[in-house]
């Protein structure tokens, strides 16, 4: 943290910074911060307890292979398939694996339905928990005293900041993760998609709509 | 224990910064601090006592650090704590006693598969659970000095079962190496003015996953919890 | 506002870190803050505004800063806020614009008279208390953004009547300059169970000053507060 | 903040740092503050909103005039005098004005009496309210998040950091300072102490006793 950040107090106005953005980072801070992660890697490496190529293959893994587009294949299959739709909701991991999609943070999943009635957003108050095989590693606001501190008693004021309105007769349902069970939200289908593909729905799902901060737009 | 990290209800954050097309990892170091302590968790110690690590964090250098940098705390104190890392190795980056991992490092191969297939948290137990769909609950008001998962902002609050998920691992035993403990695990509804304010009329409401030491019948009428 | 500084009931700082012979002020910034803060708050506002500037401070700085940064923060706040000092003079040091004081600047002879005689939060108000010592009383469970001195742990908690201390300006309303609305306060006592937790058994209790409206009645068979 | 405290996060072993404590501060960083509060203080002055013979007054009567000593006279008092003992229990901004002391910031004050029922103890959870006339300007650690978090959850382990035992059947009564009503302890006068005067007893009260975490040792 630099002295100019600590120095500065006046956080009321405009609110806070965001020291929680790694992105917000000097690179002094960024260089002590490899530093140190060289130190402990070293270390792991040279007492046989973790190994370079499966430190790689890891990263490589939540890098590139996992992210919202898989999530957003399952929300595309259950707005054109009923009968996947209600799998979906009953036995969300069974029905998600049936896309090839499961494991790792996704073990125990659970889908919310949105309707013009019920509004469904998601959050991990006590820590990050998240769809891993869904939606890949969470966004730095997910994870962010933020968000986590907020939606579960504001949440109309949150959704408002991602630009998403609810009328007060719709119910906001907040879901936080406790526990190992993963949830993901199945956002209302917009209208004037009657024409559109499975592929081209899916391109139109977007990673918030499935937190639940924002919906699906019309394309 | 009542963390920092138990941040449910706060209004002291200001607003939530996004930032556009925010890549995987920001750096480097994020990438081998997710890494690591991906693979050097079994080594340590199981998720609970990682996320309890995390807990543990002073809260002043908990709230103005970044995610990434409370994983690699959290691997330091992990670390130590299971004895395979002192301090004095993990300020110099050179080990200087050598401790027996209680099993080989993961090889490429065993990671996919344990990405594929996960590490459920149900048990194959059958402990009949207390509480069905629909039954009113009380979150119990725990004073709790290690890791919970029960936040404060439930504690001692009327909600409703909304499921049954079942037979799960219990975290504040887990986590402290006092077994695994799994009982029923329920999700429960409470309203937004039972939480947050008996001066608020919204139709909200927040859902969340709590086990069953976590709950205790409450009886309609409200009756509050007597000794 | 459910702040960072709304601390009672956390258990993650750690022992309490004492000094010997400990001086009044550590340094002379410190004794220049104190004094600062002291003179200016009948300037900028009052007690009750110049504690929920520091209230409004990051989060992340009032756990990593002393008291009297503290102090000297809720100034630049209150200062703002007042409209008498701009970001830019605070970040030079400089006057840029002509602002109105309220009143003169105090003298030392009047710092004097201000110390011996205090500044009383009592108002001569006839309401009439609506409870008596002994009565049972619930905490509201209150949702206020704003500045309240009802801490998150009393709320929703039932106790006991121990005082009842006359009437007195209400924070609430006070620190935004919505009038002092004077009111009944109470001193209320709460078990340890009540307030911590269920699985306790200790001979211990809080008593807190409560405002009238912070408090509902509570029949003694501790039913919940229904609307 | 330095550089140092902010990347040693292995707090959990023996406690946190104390970067509440001003005098944890670097050099660099008492000039830095040095620098802003000089800032802030000629903006104040150039605008008439405070004068310096006024700043310099308050800060030394606080300094200089007011402090433990005040209240170690009035628990002295009580100790050998019944009737003022019983007006102090009563009406303690009385009783306590009779000794000469009172106004800013005890306004309205109570005295707690320990007896070998009941051990009574002061903190502010919200910011850090303290008895000004009779006790001065508080601790550091009496308005550090570790004194003021723990001390209502968990009054014995905080009195026993203090060195102070307190047995099962003895009621731990901590007082939460949250309005304007200012709380001084009342400790329980040490056996052997009968032949001293009043001057002599008053010499054995310290501040810690009437906060409320320690006792008054016997001589």
């Amino acid at each position: 943290m630099s002295n100019d950040h600590d120095n500065d107090h006046d956080h009321d106005h405009g609110g806070p910074p965001n020291p929680y953005h790694a992105a917000s980072r000097s690179d002094d801070e960024n260089r002590a911060l490899e530093e140190r992660v060289g130190r402990i890697e070293s270390l792991l490496l040279e007492k046989g307890l973790v190994r370079q190529d499966a430190l790689d293959r890891i990263a490589d893994i939540y890098e590139n292979d996992l992210g919202p587009m898989n999530g957003a294949k399952v929300v595309a299959r259950a707005w054109v398939d009923a009968a996947f739709k209600q799998r979906l909701l009953e036995d969300a991991s069974a029905a998600i694996g049936e896309l090839g999609y499961g494991g790792l943070q996704g073990e125990h999943m659970v889908v919310v339905e949105n309707t013009p009635e019920v509004h469904n957003v998601v959050v991990c108050t006590l820590c990050s928990c998240y769809p891993w095989p869904v939606l890949g590693l969470p966004p730095a606001w997910y994870k962010s005293p933020a968000y986590r501190s907020r939606v579960v008693i504001d949440p109309r004021s949150v959704l408002e900041e991602f630009g998403t309105a609810v009328d007060d007769d719709v119910e906001v349902r907040v879901w936080d993760s406790s526990a190992e069970i993963r949830y993901l939200v199945l956002p209302e289908r917009p209208t004037g998609t009657e024409t559109l593909t499975e592929d081209q729905l899916a391109e139109l799902v977007e990673r918030d709509a499935m937190i639940g901060v924002t919906r699906v737009a019309a394309p | 224990m009542n963390g920092i990290h138990d941040l449910g209800g706060m209004t002291c954050f200001g607003p939530i910064v996004r930032e556009d097309d925010e890549p995987v990892f920001h750096s480097d170091w994020e990438r081998r601090v997710f890494a690591m302590n991906m693979l050097s968790m079994g080594q340590f110690g199981s998720l609970d006592q990682a996320r309890h690590a995390i807990e543990r964090m002073d809260p002043a250098a908990y709230l103005s650090t970044s995610y990434y940098e409370h994983w690699l705390a959290g691997i330091e104190i992990l670390g130590r704590d299971s004895g395979l890392l002192m301090d004095a190795e993990i300020a110099s980056g050179r080990s200087e006693h050598t401790s027996t991992p209680s099993r080989p490092p993961l090889d490429p191969e065993f990671v996919d598969a344990m990405v594929r297939s996960g590490s459920p948290s149900t048990r194959p137990v059958s402990r009949r659970p207390t509480f069905d769909v629909g039954d009113s609950v009380r979150a119990r008001n725990l004073d709790v000095r290690g890791h919970t998962r029960l936040p404060r902002y439930v504690r001692g609050k009327r909600g409703v079962v909304s499921a049954v998920h079942g037979t799960h691992v219990f975290p504040d035993t887990s986590a402290h190496g006092l077994g695994e403990n799994p009982q029923p695990l329920y999700n429960v509804r409470f309203e937004a003015d039972e939480l947050w304010g008996d001066n608020l009329a919204r139709r909200d409401c927040v859902h969340i996953d709590l086990w069953e030491d976590y709950l205790e019948a409450s009886p309609v009428e409200g009756r509050s919890h007597e000794q």
